[in-house]
């Protein structure tokens, strides 16, 4: 499966998402934010950074990106598309998810291993995780904390758009520890977390087992390479 | 040339913690009569040439659709710069 | 060259108006008075650019001459001793090095096809003034080192120095230096895999922020910055030039703060990371594509630097139009835009042939660029204005052969009398309870606290390559996925033990960063170090100086290590008052694959833990003399840089062997300390007894635990490889002792009839003194 | 409760990234006619009880001390809120 890694000027964490695709047994392919050209992918990863420094707000700019125009419409014609970190809140500035995200609530950037329960399990990303399932993921951002208005929280919450939530510890004051949400048809999801940087043994976070060797993130590419060959 | 002021604040209903913050500064500085701060943007845009009608209009487009993310921020003024308030 | 310029100060340098005073003005009136004092040019230094250019200079020159023989750039005070690092060296020493000192940063070969450059540079005094802009600049300079060598930047490490933890101004230094890096680093997408963080009282008004940047490139991706081929273009791109810390590397770094004056451009710069990050790839993609002769970082002394530095460095002679500087401000005078020190530019070389394909690279990304002039023969940089002449210098005697001086050097006067001074007088405990009160009080102190305050708020995960950083003793990242080859970095200065004795300080600097490098299960290869001093006008601090350069390079050659590059800062005090001397050292090691490192605490349950090396009484500017009884007096540790080599190689033989399960340094806070960073390190507790020890090095309990002799690692190994592991220390001859065993169970640190410290206890311990002054974090 | 409105820009001759960034971002939109933008800060303070000369001055100084950074920021207004100019 041929799955698209949109570089941005200022994203950082492409090549830890062409890798992930790769470990999972996908083709990773590199988009270029300048171009109006999907090259054929059948996915596509919006990676993590400082597209545009997060001047302005985090992932506005990226968001107004000619190929944003591709993006959305094979967002809304169904392709798998994933936001993570930054990517997440690009996502939410081009409307593809509801909500926006803010400084996080301690006003630090923060870096930590962690812990995520799976609160949906059917999208195109989650589909091999089960319910429930808690899993580890490292998080590292300055403007994680996800807000939305009451109405669309219980929008979100009542139609199984909360994909992610914060175990133990909410990092950056996200509502309703809301780490990751999807659109209402569940083929793009968003988190602040970084699941590429779960994917190869001996550079993920540490486990009860032994040091860095949680590849908690690897189910989301295969996930989604799964349910393509599937069909 | 002349400059065009737009002001964004955070949403009234928002928790802005960098404004709790201050206030919490403030009164650890002794300054207790300030029971609320939010903060927000000012951006000051310089424009070539006169300001129009259109360029007004183009302006206020601008705020609502680039300058500002309605989901958590309201735009509260757009001035020209000479009608701003002296200090 | 660096990036550091020193001080808030800030000046006027326009003494000449709006009209451009050029090399006829100059020759017309020779009389004519220059403010070179308020540029930080002395009588003889301005009378010897009279003697050079057989006239008076023009503004322009005096201002490219007083920059550039400036301290910070020239090392005028500095170079006669950092010679040594030069001579000093062994064939051994030479091997591996591809690139020496002297270049933007030195270049170590580390096998497969692969080099790694990396360096250390200061950014102290900005940083005290506007700790967030200081500290982010700092960053991004010492990151442009790295890129001009034509390699891709990987890792950045951050050294940090402030006051006393609980002085009022601490915190805004703290939060800004600490956010600065954060924000800067991590935009860039560089993991920071380590570095120090201390607090000292002597730093007051003079923090200490160094930062380190790490570089991998292919073998034949080096370039070096030099101007070559006569008619070839100057370019200049990034960020357009503004009058932002003008003035800044030379009145900064040559005399102490005087307070005010009237202002015109503000000396401190706004970093951009972001376009840094664009800069970077940029320059990634000219390198590829052979577009380039040669590229040049802008640092300190902007425009003036770059140019006389790529002449001198090849044919001799340039030719500039100064006009074609994209501005952000265009009121710059031609001084000021000769000085500005705005960040984020680069200066490349580049054949006319391939000007065009050059510029659809920048056009790509977005980043501005002009054509300033081309490569000439003539030997003279020469610098129009307006259509007029306002430079025309040999730019080697701007660049190269500026002031030298030796300095006068004094035996300070209160050294004999501190050194008389011995902790090894001051009480020590006896009873339990009361070694465990000190224990805990040593583990909760604002040096040997948790870090991860301030390490939480970088990335480490970012590029996918980080395979060990805080809290272990070394970061490490791979260089190459397919055979798992990579480097480890590691850096270290005790300024306590420096001022005690700076040539013995200066060598156990780098005894304990070759050992962090080596318990990672790296081999030692190559060393960088910034040195941080009081003011070189001062014959005691000269002293001190000469003391640390003598004591690293004769060390360096010991361990067959070479200085590959690093950076001096001098003029780090507040009045008369000179911080401790600070050198930091920073060792780089080979580790054919990551996969068999070796991280710093306990894992499993039931492995042995062994104490290798021995201990003895050595006290003296200990962190228990300093936590305990405030004292600072004596003599620093004895180190056997034999012996440490013997170490490594023993700690590099056992992580080959994949023996050891973790292996972690004693230093700062002795034995106590390490056990109980072990322990923490994955909340593996263990059962530890001491009686054999204290028989064979005949030592008091104290003393065995607190005592910071060198050459000590503890390492704990799994049963089964137990008989092989005693197998290696015996063939190696080195000291070993089984002093316990690793209690998964437990969840706490037992030292058998001394005490119990449950891991709750020591994390609580441990973590809590930072956030308690800093505000709180998120737990870990 | 009545709003003492405090306004910091950075200062001019400083590079000011994030305005460079909504400049570029503007003109890729096909807006060249802003040449420059910045981006500061709009406090909004609100004010136990009355905004006395008294308060005033404790604003002016905590503008100064507290809300900017004399090194890289000037303060550019303070006003109370009635009087800041209309949308
Ligand atoms: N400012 C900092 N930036 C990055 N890492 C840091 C910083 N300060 C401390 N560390 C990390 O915290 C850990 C503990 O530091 P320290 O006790 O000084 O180590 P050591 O005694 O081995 O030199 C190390 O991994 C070190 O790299
Ligand atoms: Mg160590």
């Amino acid at each position: 499966m041929r799955v698209g890694v949109v570089t941005f000027p200022g994203s950082l964490d492409d090549r830890d998402a062409q890798r992930a695709v790769r470990l999972a047994g996908g083709t990773p392919v590199a988009l270029w934010h300048g171009d109006h050209d999907l090259q054929g992918v059948e996915a596509i990863i919006l990676p993590g950074g400082f597209s545009y420094g997060d001047y302005l707000r985090a992932g506005a700019i990226a968001s107004l990106s000619p190929i944003m125009t591709e993006v959305v419409d094979a967002a809304n014609a169904g392709m798998p598309v994933l936001g993570i970190c930054n990517g997440f809140q690009m996502l939410a500035e081009a409307r593809l998810i509801p909500g926006a995200h803010t400084r996080n609530a301690h006003q630090q950037f923060i870096r930590r291993d962690q812990v995520l329960r799976v609160e949906n399990a059917s999208t195109d990303w989650t589909n091999g995780f089960a319910e429930g399932q808690e899993i580890t993921i490292p998080l590292k951002n300055a403007d994680g904390r996800f807000v939305a208005d009451a109405e669309t929280i219980a929008r979100i919450e009542g139609e199984g758009q909360v994909a992610f939530r914060y175990v133990g510890v909410n990092p950056n004051g996200s509502m309703d520890d809301i780490a990751g949400v999807s659109n209402a048809r569940g083929n793009v999801v968003g988190l602040m977390p970084h699941p590429e940087h779960a994917t190869e043994p001996g550079f993920g976070p540490d486990t009860p087992d032994a040091m860095s060797s949680g590849v908690d993130g690897l189910t989301f590419f295969t996930s989604v390479i799964e349910r393509a060959l599937s069909k | 040339m002349p400059t065009i002021v737009v002001e964004v604040m955070p949403k009234a209903e928002l928790l802005d913690p960098q404004g709790k913050a201050v206030v919490g500064a403030l009164s650890r500085l002794g300054q207790q009569q300030f029971t609320d701060v939010r903060i927000g943007k000012r951006f000051e845009l310089t424009v070539e040439g006169e300001v129009t009608e259109a360029v007004l209009a183009d302006v206020r487009r601008l705020a609502d659709d680039v300058l500002s993310n309605s989901v958590i921020e309201d735009v509260v003024s757009i001035s020209v710069l000479d009608a701003a308030p002296a200090v | 060259m660096s990036t550091e310029n020193d001080r808030a100060e800030l000046i006027d340098v326009r003494p000449e108006g709006p009209k451009p005073d050029t090399t006829a003005d100059a020759a017309a009136t020779p009389d004519k008075h220059q403010p070179y004092e308020a540029l930080g040019l002395k009588a003889d230094e301005y009378a010897k650019i009279r003697e050079i250019l057989g006239r008076r200079p023009t503004s322009g020159e005096l201002a490219m001459y007083s920059v550039m023989w400036s301290e910070h750039c020239s090392y005028k005070s500095s170079k006669v001793y950092l010679r040594q690092f030069g001579q000093k060296v062994s064939p051994a020493m030479k091997k591996d090095l591809m690139v020496g000192m002297g270049e933007n940063a030195g270049v170590v070969d580390v096998g497969g096809g692969w080099a790694v450059t990396f360096k250390v540079e200061s950014h102290n005094h900005p940083s005290y003034i506007e700790p967030f802009q200081g500290a982010a600049t700092g960053v991004g300079g010492i990151v442009r080192d790295i890129i001009s060598m034509g390699a891709r930047p990987v890792a950045v490490m951050d050294q940090l120095r402030f006051g006393d933890i609980d002085a009022p101004d601490t915190r805004r230094v703290v939060d800004g230096v600490v956010q600065g890096i954060s924000f800067y680093a991590n935009c860039l997408g560089l993991p920071n895999i380590g570095g120090e963080t201390y607090f000292d009282a002597v730093y007051q008004g003079n923090p200490l922020v160094n930062a380190l940047a790490v570089g991998v490139l292919r073998h034949e991706d080096l370039h070096l910055a030099n101007a070559k081929g006569v008619g070839n273009k100057v370019v200049l791109f990034g960020a357009r030039t503004g009058g932002d810390g003008i003035g800044g590397a030379s009145i900064l770094a040559s005399d102490t703060f005087s307070s005010g004056g009237p202002t015109k451009r503000p000396s401190v710069q706004v970093g951009d990371p972001f376009a840094e990050k664009v800069l970077i790839e940029c320059c990634l993609e000219l390198f590829r594509d052979e577009l380039v002769e040669g590229i040049q970082d802008l640092g300190a002394a902007g425009i003036s630097c770059a140019t006389s530095e790529l002449a001198s460095n090849g044919d001799g002679g340039m030719f500039i139009e100064l006009d074609d500087v994209l501005l952000r401000d265009p009121s710059l005078t031609a001084e000021e835009i000769l000085m500005s020190e705005s960040q984020e530019r680069m200066m490349a070389v580049v054949s006319p042939d391939k000007l065009d394909a050059f510029l659809a690279v920048t056009a790509k990304w977005d980043v501005e660029t002009s054509v300033l002039g081309e490569v000439t023969d003539t030997g003279r940089l020469v610098i129009n204005w307006h259509g007029e002449e306002i430079v025309n210098v040999d730019p080697r005697t701007v660049a190269v052969d500026g002031p030298v001086y030796e300095r006068p050097v004094a035996y300070p006067s209160w050294i004999d009398a501190l050194q008389a001074d011995t902790a090894a007088t001051l009480a020590r405990p006896t009873d339990p309870e009361e070694v465990r009160a000190q224990f805990l009080q040593l583990l909760g102190s604002p040096n040997l606290a948790d870090k991860s305050w301030v390490t939480n708020q970088y990335d480490t995960y970012v590029l996918g390559n980080t395979a060990l950083s805080f809290p272990d003793d070394g970061g490490m990242v791979r260089v190459d996925e397919e055979s798992g080859l990579g480097f480890a970095i590691a850096t270290d200065a005790n300024g306590r033990w420096c001022q005690l004795d700076p040539k013995q300080g200066a060598r156990l600097a780098l005894a304990e960063a070759y050992r962090n490098v080596a318990v990672t299960g790296a081999v030692p290869a190559a060393v960088t170090d910034c040195l941080n001093f009081g003011s070189p006008e001062d014959p005691e601090v000269m002293w001190q100086f000469s003391q640390a350069v003598e004591g690293l390079s004769d060390a360096c050659l010991e361990l067959e290590i070479p200085v590959t590059g690093g950076n001096v800062s001098f003029y780090n005090q507040t009045g008369s008052a000179p911080i401790h001397p600070t050198p930091v050292v920073g060792v780089l090691g080979v580790i054919q694959d990551v996969a068999k490192r070796v991280p710093s605490g306990w894992q499993d349950d039931g492995d042995n833990i062994y104490l290798l090396g021995t201990t003895s009484l050595e006290l003296d500017g200990s962190a228990w003399a300093g936590v305990v009884h405030d004292h600072l007096g004596g003599r620093p540790p004895a180190v056997d840089l034999a012996g440490e080599k013997q170490l490594g190689g023993l700690l590099a033989a056992g992580a080959d062997q994949s023996l050891l399960a973790a292996a972690h340094d004693l230093s700062d806070g002795g034995l106590a300390q390490a056990l109980a960073e072990s322990v923490m390190r994955f909340g593996v507790g263990a059962r530890v007894w001491l009686g054999e020890l204290l028989e064979r090095d005949g030592l008091d309990l104290a003393t065995t635990l607190f005592s910071e002799s060198t050459g000590r690692v503890i390492v704990s190994v799994p049963r089964e490889d137990d008989v092989r592991f005693r197998g290696l220390c015996e063939g190696r001859g080195y000291p070993v002792a089984r002093i316990g065993v690793t209690d998964a169970s437990s969840r706490s640190l037992e030292i058998q009839d001394v005490f119990t410290v449950s891991l709750d206890e020591l994390r609580s311990t441990h973590r809590g003194t930072l956030p308690a002054r800093f505000g709180a974090t998120i737990p870990q």
